[in-house]
Formats: C-alpha cells, structure tokens, sequence
C-alpha cells in the first residue's frame, strides 16, 4: 500500500475508534452502559498503526483499553459493539463484556481485565504458531504499569528463549491509573528493562500511526522469519481519564493535557489530509452510529444462558 | 455518632489506628497522593507524610510480600488490594508464606499485617471484577478474615484488624462503599470473631454477611408479612467464626439458610451448613439452604448477572422454603 | 494388563496421547531432557522429539499462562506443575483466565488445556511442599478437577483430561507415585465424571478420593471385623461429580463419611456434606462426618505431622462413629 | 578485622557448614531424616563471605538451600539443627523444619521452600529498617532459576524505586534442578537483567569467600549508607545433587563437576591455612558433631502442639 492510502486508512481507523468511544461515553454517561469504561483517547494512532502491520490470521491480545486493537483487527463491527453493549449477539453472548473480547476468526484471543495477564495468552498463541510452523505471530498490547507484573517478565525471557514470534507493544501513556512512572518504575527505561531480558527493542512516537506502523512491520517481520521477539515502546498519552469516573485532571497538570492533546494523532492526520478529512470522518462517524443504532435495538441475552458455555 | 459512608468509616479507621500507633503505615496502588481509587485513602498522605503513606507500582505479589518482611521486621503494615479479584496474583504470598509464617516458625514470629480490599458484583464489572473470594482465603489456616456490612462495623473492625498481630484481610463491599449508616464517634474498636444478630426471629436463621446483609434484612421483612419470623444474623468475621452465637440461633429457630455471593462450592456456605449438621443434627427440622452464585462466571451482561448472582428474591424463597419445606 | 506404577500409567498416558494427536505437547520443569522430577516424563523427549516436550523456566505464571494462549491457537498443551503447592504463583492464570475464558467468549473459544500435578503430605514435606489444594480449584467454575487413586485411573482419566475441550487439572499424590497394579494394555480412557464403588457395603459410606482410598479400604476391612459394613466410594472426578453414584450409596447406607487429606473449611468434604444433606436429608440417618487436615498448616515433625493429617484409624473411628452415634 | 583473622573465619564456617551437611547427608542416607535435603556443598564460600559482611541484626532470608546463611549469622548451632531434625527445641518447634528456619534475635526472616518467595520478605524487611530510620540491611539469597519468577521482579524494581537497603545475591551455579541456564533465560546474563530495572550490579567468583566478602561489604555499606540496593551475581556451582536423590550426574557431565570440584573453596581455603588447616576443621566437625549428638537426643514435639500456634 502506498504512503498515502495508508494515510487514510490510518485516518479512517482512528476516527472510527474515536466516534466508538464517543458513543459509548454517552451511553455510559447516560447510565446505558454498565460497569466501568477504559478509553484510549490520544493513543488512537497505536491500533491504526499496529493493525494496519498484522494479517487477519495473527493474534493479538490487550488490555481492559484494548478495545481499539480489536476494531483494527478488520473484523465487523456489530459484534464487537453488541458484546460491549452486553447484547445476546456479541462475540461473547454478552458474558464477557467490555473487557473480555474474543473473535478467533479474527485472532483475537482477549482483552483482559487484570493488568499484564495477557500477555502470557499471547505469548502462548506464538508458541502455537512457532510449533504449528505457520508463520502467523501475536502482538499483545499492554501498558506503562503492566511491565510491573511479574508475569510480564516470566513472559518476556521464554519469549527470548523460545525465540517466539512475539510482539509486545506497550503504551507507555506514563501514568498507571492516576500513578506517574516516577512512583511506579525504579528506572522509567522500560525499553531497557526488556532489553535486559534479551529482547529487540524498539522506541516509538506512539502519536504517529506511520512510525508504528513501521516499527511494528520490522518487528511482525522478524517474528515472521524467526528473528525472535520484539518489545516496541511507544510514547504515548490518554487525554481523557483512566475510566470514565476519573476526570483525568489532579493528578496531572492541565499543561501537560494540554501539551499531549496538541499531539492528537487525529489532529496530525486531518491536517495532513486535509480536505479530504472531514468527509471520512463524517463517513466513518455515519458507519459507527449506524452500528450502534442497530446494536441498541438488538436483545439482550436470555437469562436462561447465564449457566451454559461455563464448559464446552 | 456520625453519619458515614462505608468509606469514610475505613478511612476514618486508618486515621485512627495511624494517630495511634507509629508502627502502622498504609501503602497500595494509587492510595498516596491520589487517595485511593476509591477514596478509602483520601487525605491521608497529606496528614501523615510520605513515610507513613506509600504509592506502589501494579506489583501485588512483590509488595504483599513487602509487607510480610515489614511486619516480621517490627512494622504494623497495610496493605491496600485494590480488588480481592488481584488476589489472585499474589496467593503464593497470601497462602504460602503470609499464612504460614507463625505457625512454621514456631509462634515465634507474629505477622501483623492487614490487608484491606473490595469484592462483589452487581455493577456489570464482569467476571474478573466481580468476584467475592474469601473461601480461598479461608480453606488454608492462618489468615483471619472479616467482611463488614455496614460503616461502623467497617471501622471498628478495620481497627481491630489492625491492632491484631495476626495477618487479617478485610473485605469491604463495592455496593456498600457510599452507603451511609451511624458512626460512633472517637476511639471505636470491633473486637473479631463476633457476629451480630440484626434482627431477632423464631422461625428460621439467615447467616450471611456484607452485602447481602441488607438483602436478608429485606427478605427477612417481607417473610414477616408472609408471617415467617427470620432471625437475621451478620457473621461480620469469617475467621474465627462465632460459634456460639450460630449455636444459640441455630437452637432456637432449627431452621438454616446461610447465603453469600460468593460461589457455592468449596465455599463459606457450604461449610457452615457442616459444621451445623455436623455439631446441631438432631437440632436442625430441615435442611439447610445455602444461597450462592450460581455456578457460572459473573457475567457482563445485567439480564445474566441478575440470575447468577442472589437476590433478595432468592434469599426470601429460601427462607420461605426451609419453613415450609 | 500390565503391572504399572502410578508413575509409569502417567507417562504411558502422555505416550498414548502424543502419539495420538499432533497437537498435544508437553511441558514444564524439568520434564523433557530431565525426564521430570518423579520420572513421569521419561523418555518422552527421546521418543516424540523437542517439538513435543519442552523444558520451562520456573515461571508457572507465564507457561500456564501461554498454555492458554497455545490452547486457544489450536494446541492441546499439557503442562506440568511440579508441586500443586506452587499453583499459588499462578493463581490468576488459572482462575481469572483458564477458568473463565471459554465463558467470556460467550461458548466461541475451547481451551483444551491439561496441567499435570502432584500433592499430599505424609512426608515431612512441611508446609509448602505437602498441600492438597483441589478446593480452591473447585470454588470458582470452569476447571475439571481430576485425582486417580490407582495407576489403571492414572492412565485413563489422564487420556480423558487430554481429550477433554475443557481446562482439567490433574493431580497425582506423591503417596501413590511409586504403586503398582493392574493397567490395561493399549488404549486406555476412563471417562470423567464417574465415581467408583471400590467396595460394597451397607451401614455407611465412605466417599473420599487419591491417596485416602487406600486408607479408606483399609479402615473398611478393619470395620468389618468390628461389625460394620463400609461401602468405599472412590470419587475420583470432583469436577464433574457423578452424583448419581453418590445419591445412590447415601439412599442405600443413610450415614455418610467423606474424607479427605486437604483441610477442613471451605474443602471438598463440606461442599459434598452440604449437597447431600440438602438433596437427601430424610435419608440422612446421622450426622455426615468430614474427616479432613487439622485446621493448621503442615508440620515438618512426624509426630506433628501425624496428627494433622488423616489416618486410617481416624477413618475408621468416623465410619464407626456415623454408625453408632 | 585482619585478612588472615578473616581468612580463618571464612574456613572455620566453612568447614562447619560442610560437617553439618556432612551428618545430615549421613542422617538422610540412614533414613533418620524425613523429606527433601537439598545441599550446596561446592557453594560454602557464600554464606561464609556473605555472613562475615552482615551485622547480628541485619535481616537474612533464603532459600530451602540456605541453611548456610542461617548459619552464618551467628546464631547458636542447636536450636537450628534442631529445628533440621524436627524436634521440639527447635527454632521453629519442629513445625517448619529445614526449609522453613525462623529466628528473629539474628534477623533470620526465613529459609523458603517457594522459590523467590523470599526475595519480596526481605524487601519488605529493607523496607521496614528505612522507614523505621535505622541502618539495617537486608540480604536475600536466591538462585539463578529464581530470576524466573515474576515476583523477584517485582521485587527488584520496588528495591530500586524505594531505593531500599537490600542486596538480592543471586547464587548462579549455573542450573535450576536438573535445567541448565541456556534452557532456562532467553539470555544467561543475569546482573544484565538486573541492570534493567536499575539496580546496582557486582559479578563475583562466588567460590571465593574473600572475593564475596568484599563485594558484599561494598553493597552493605551503599545499602546502609542510602545507596540503595544491590544486585550481586556470584558464580558458584553445586558439586553434589540437587536434593538427597539426585546424584547430580546425567543432566551434567563428569567432566564439568569434577572442573568445578577442583575450584572447592574449603580445598582452596585449606590450602591457604596450610597446616593450621587440619586441626580447625578437626574442632569445627568436633563441634557439629557435639551438637548433632545433643540433639539427636532432644525429644520431639508434644503432639498437642500440631494445632497451636497458628495464630498469634
Ligand atoms: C493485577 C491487577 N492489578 C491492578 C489492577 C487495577 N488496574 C487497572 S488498570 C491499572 C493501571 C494500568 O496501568 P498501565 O499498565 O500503564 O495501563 P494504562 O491503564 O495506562 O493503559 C490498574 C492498576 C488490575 N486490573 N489488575
Ligand atoms: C514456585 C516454585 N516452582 C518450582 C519449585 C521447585 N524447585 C525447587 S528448587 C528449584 C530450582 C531452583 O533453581 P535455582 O533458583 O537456580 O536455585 P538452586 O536450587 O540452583 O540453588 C525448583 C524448580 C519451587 N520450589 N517453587
Ligand atoms: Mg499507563
Ligand atoms: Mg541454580
């Protein structure tokens, strides 16, 4: 694909993310949607840019934020706004929920609630494939905070040590929660924590869909061709709240929201498209309510399911 | 007396047992300079110091481990799991070290340790976020275990679990966190191991605790209208058990149900119905019902969280059901 | 039929299943150039090659972890534990994400995923190294929980957990390791869920499972000669339970023993207590009897040790206890 | 202290952890002694460098392999051998036994039989001498395996955050078990690994008591003096098995233990000595066999007391 295609697939695919978490904000404001709600707002470039260097067969799992990766993934988006709504037609019957999105038909083998435990599932899925000999790899995505779990970190040195076609994509936004790296991480080089398990490294300007498009593609390469695990981290920024209680603000100073919100990929990447932006993303924004609209009307589950699919 | 939110009520505790005794401090994820995720630390950085009130990175297994050492070294640490479901990634600390510690070494060192949580559901948190966990805490000896139904209990136990020298995890509710109820004012200290009868009844017992509390207390006065008479009694502490106050209710009402959000099998429900058949048969007219989870993860979804999870409708059918059979 | 140990039906289970199903691997620490700790993955490396038997770091967490991710990407990994002790570091992988991830799917995601332990005491093992921990496995849904208590069972319910779509533990105990009997030849499933009557009788039964059977067919034949005719149920599977053998032993005997060497509070013992006197209690001609560990962790001292564990004569006073009152 | 003073202590405790690990073989062999024995003959050199670093009331924790260190902090021999053998005057009543030794007067937090389960009691013990404003140090001993468990991670970044007064001294001798390093860690550098999370970081001949010694006295010195912690490797192998059934040969060379057998630090220590040598040893095994005979002969524990003591 040339540069400026991906430019509007990156457009088109940051867009459609923002104009879903639009939507879901305004439910779960109006007290239609239950439970607690993580949005990406500010890091949109990162499922443009990582989806757009994956194939639908690979895998990928991320975290209770993660709901942009599986929009990228490519599958239709009925399904997955059903199950975040909690509809008997989800991914998940409405048993999983915002948090626990799954679609093997698109490698998608969870989002997860509890910070870090996703990556050993992805881990898993690339020892499949290396085992399988196919040449799929998985990606899983988790944040700043998560390098912190020690799970983490027994994941990373098998990733080195199996040489799994392995990508780890954090999002260092810089906070966990409301908690700067500075109180979090003894040496905020997170880059370096990795490359002392052995891993490839990568940094990235996780604002700018082309630079982690290009970082991902080199590291879904190596995994592809047995060059072993990557970890790629991604300097990046929520400009919203940790959930949707928290206002993002006292914690963090208005400057620097204000700083990072001047950094909005989606800003770069109209500019950069110009005029041709706002009628993209008024089609994208049409196709998301679009879809909500239906997926409002849609039943929930019956109660009946409730004690089924706990076994297969 | 005050009228406090069960938060404030823990808050207040830590307050409290951290004017009194400069051995204790207070440490967990966000807990310091935000004030907790949800507020239960709220100010207390800002009126004790950094020493005494601590951010930690997402690492609970390494920082419930931290705070074994600290208590073992001569600290009175307390620790915050953001939600009993994260336990899960420190039960090594928590069952095989935090646990065993006093016993394996003797009786010779005493683990002073609190840890303070949150668990339940009923709030579309789904299956990792919903979770009431206490029988896992209970099925290994060594950890005491309390769960307060209301604000003053949730202080005055709060202190007591503090002042224990024995590791003690207190569970507060996620439903019952705003919920206000009197507060008694000054020093207040709940001894453990005392449960509470909230409302005096002839005709059947309900054991249960936190949050489902209230939904007893409901079920219990709409049974009245039925013209059932339950005695409601709040365990409040899990380990050690009350037994003489199960005995005594049990004896009067010779009719069971013990109900609890958590899970049925292996859990608390299914082991106090034990330990009454075992101890009071020849007393008991019916069988006992426990009311439970059904066995299914929490689902997201509220047309299914609703089945899997007890209602007050479920707690009146039972109470109704072990009366007339 | 063979003469086999415990040890040896393990592996000619893996042997039977490797060779059956390229996508069933092995793994864990020590097992594959090692062999395994107890031998129970000898010459599998040699025989099925590196692709198949894979050696780990000691990192449960992360290789249970990417046990799952290999199950859902089209694998039938078995992994081993070494100890069921150290399944506390891995507590999340198996609770908050094996268990729960074919629900949250909503159905659309197996997770063919087997893990292989061991546990049990009477050793000197001490605390950490001699826990039988299947109740906490069992308290939160989603897991097969499977413990053979004879090398036959080794092998068939170990093909059957590899088989199985769904995440099984299977849990060996040290104690019967080393013994032999009679296996099938050949292909060799025992279908999970089926309890077997190791023993007929009719005054009480005695359900329990693992290492205890062999006690319990002891306290059997010693309350024979004392007049008292123990039935000797041999529950094998506690996840599926097959209540239908359970129902109807309790129908046939009306008293009820259940025993078993994990603790007592929240275990396995009251939660089928508590089913059965719920579902059965007009049949129930005396109190059901849970003989269990002493509410304390495991000594290191025989003479401690000793005493916090079940014994064939605390079996045996239970069964004549349930009988005479 | 003098270096040749030193150099006699080092021999003498390391001699009396050889003859205590010489009768308990004997007792296990003769089937006297219950469970899993697992020695570190080849590796006395650590305890004996380590322990001349600490002072009585500096904290020690370890692993089911530390009996070493228990016995180089000093204490009185009886009540922990007493403890190995089960019996009632033990440290720990007879109820923890050998992996599981407690003494609070010599700032022993514990032997653990999980491993890296102790690194994070050390921590929180570093921890407590910090806020509690005194010099006390913490020393935790793990192997080269344990660096696989996601909680010794955790561990090492919180060291570094708080800058604790800990030393985390990673005894490499080079197998987890029966598992070498390269089947174990995607990269064998182990003090690289701790680098990454920031931690200061030594590499040492762990079969050099002197050599431990001083680089310990280094990192006890920064930990007490606000320096923060340290991260110690020290290359050390085992020249007998891993437990009492393990013959320590199959999974390792002939060649590649008796290399190591000849880097024997009681050989090398004895040969320094020179012809003081013979008799120090002669009254350290004396003495261990003086208090293995006491307590062979102590009674064992009430059975009462198996259900007490679970609470304080
Ligand atoms: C094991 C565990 N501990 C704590 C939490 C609560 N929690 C949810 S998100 C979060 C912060 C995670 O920070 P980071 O990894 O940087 O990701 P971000 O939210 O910034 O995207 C925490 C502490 C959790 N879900 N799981
Ligand atoms: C969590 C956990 N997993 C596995 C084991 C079993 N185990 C005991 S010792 C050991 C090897 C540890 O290797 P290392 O850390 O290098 O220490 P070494 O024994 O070589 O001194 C293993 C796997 C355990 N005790 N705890
Ligand atoms: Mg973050
Ligand atoms: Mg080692």
């Amino acid at each position: 694909m040339e540069t400026s295609q991906r430019d509007e697939q990156f457009y088109r695919s940051m867009v459609r993310m923002r104009a879903v978490e639009t939507e879901l904000l305004a439910l779960s404001s109006a007290g239609q949607l239950r439970g607690s709600l993580h949005l990406a707002q500010g890091q949109e470039a990162l499922p443009a840019g990582a989806g757009a260097a994956l194939r639908k067969d690979d895998y990928v799992t991320a975290t209770y934020r993660g709901h942009g990766y599986v929009l990228a993934k490519g599958g239709p988006l009925l399904p997955i706004i059903a199950e975040i709504l909690g509809k008997a037609a989800g991914l998940g019957g409405g048993k999983g929920g915002k948090m626990h999105l799954f679609d093997l038909e698109y490698g998608i083998l969870g989002t997860n609630g509890i910070v870090g435990a996703a990556v050993g599932t992805a881990a898993g899925a690339a020892w499949a494939a290396q085992l399988q000999k196919t040449d799929r790899v998985a990606l899983t995505v988790c944040g700043d905070g998560a390098l912190n779990q020690g799970h983490v970190s027994e994941c990373m040195n098998m990733a080195v040590l199996y040489q799994l076609p392995l990508i780890i994509l954090c999002e260092n936004n810089l906070y966990s929660e409301m908690t700067p790296l500075s109180r979090s991480h003894g040496d905020v080089n997170l880059a370096g924590r990795a490359a002392g398990f052995g891993l490839n490294t990568a940094q990235v300007d996780g604002n700018d869909p082309e630079a982690v498009y290009q970082v991902m593609s080199e590291a879904v390469n190596r995994a592809r061709t047995g060059g072993g695990p990557t970890f790629i981290e991604a300097a990046t920024y929520r400009t919203i709240g940790h959930y949707q209680a928290d206002s993002g603000i006292g914690y963090r100073t208005a400057e620097e929201v204000e700083a990072w919100r001047a950094k909005s990929p989606l800003d770069r990447w109209a500019a950069k498209l110009g005029k041709r932006a706002p009628a993209i993303a008024a089609e994208e924004q049409a196709a998301v309510r679009a879809v909500f609209e239906e997926a409002l009307a849609l039943p929930g589950p019956d109660p009946l399911a409730a004690g089924t699919q706990v076994f297969a | 007396m005050s009228q406090m939110s069960v938060v404030e009520a823990t808050n207040a505790a830590l307050r409290q047992e951290l004017a009194r005794d400069p051995k204790v401090f207070v440490y967990g994820e966000d807990v310091a300079h935000y004030g907790g995720m949800f507020r239960v630390t709220d100010g207390l950085l800002r009126d004790f110091g950094a020493d005494r009130v601590i951010d930690t990175p997402i690492s609970e297994s390494g920082f419930l481990g931290m705070g074994l050492g600290a208590a073992m070294a001569g600290m009175r640490p307390v620790a915050e799991l953001m939600f009993i479901d994260f336990s899960l990634v420190a039960m090594d600390q928590l069952l095989n070290n935090i646990a065993k510690t006093h016993y394996m070494s003797g009786g010779s060192v005493p683990v002073p340790l609190t840890i303070i949580t949150q668990g339940g559901g009923y709030r579309g948190a789904a299956a990792q976020h919903s979770q009431m966990l206490e029988a896992l805490l209970l099925h290994l000896p060594g950890l005491k275990v309390v769960l307060p139904s209301n604000a003053a209990d949730a202080k005055g136990l709060l202190a007591a679990a503090i002042r224990d020298d024995n590791p003690v995890v207190f569970i507060n509710h996620k439903q019952l966190f705003g919920a206000k109820s009197e507060v008694p004012d000054g020093e207040h200290v709940v001894p453990l191991g005392q449960a509470r009868t909230m409302r005096e009844g002839t005709d059947v017992t309900l054991f249960t605790y936190s949050y489902l509390v209230g939904m007893g207390m409901q079920a219990a006065e709409e049974a009245a209208t039925q013209g059932v008479s339950v005695e409601v009694v709040d365990l409040r502490t899990l380990n050690p058990l009350d037994w003489e106050t199960i005995a005594a209710s049990v004896t009067k009402t010779h009719r069971v149900v013990i109900a609890h959000e958590a899970h049925l099998r292996c859990g608390v429900g299914v082991d106090l119905s034990h330990q009454i058949q075992s101890r009071l048969f020849d007393e008991l007219d019916a069988p006992i019902q426990v009311v439970a989870a059904l066995d299914a993860p929490i689902p997201f979804a509220k047309e299914l969280e609703d089945v899997v999870l007890p209602s007050p409708a479920r707690l009146l059918e039972a109470c109704l059901g072990a009366v007339h059979g």
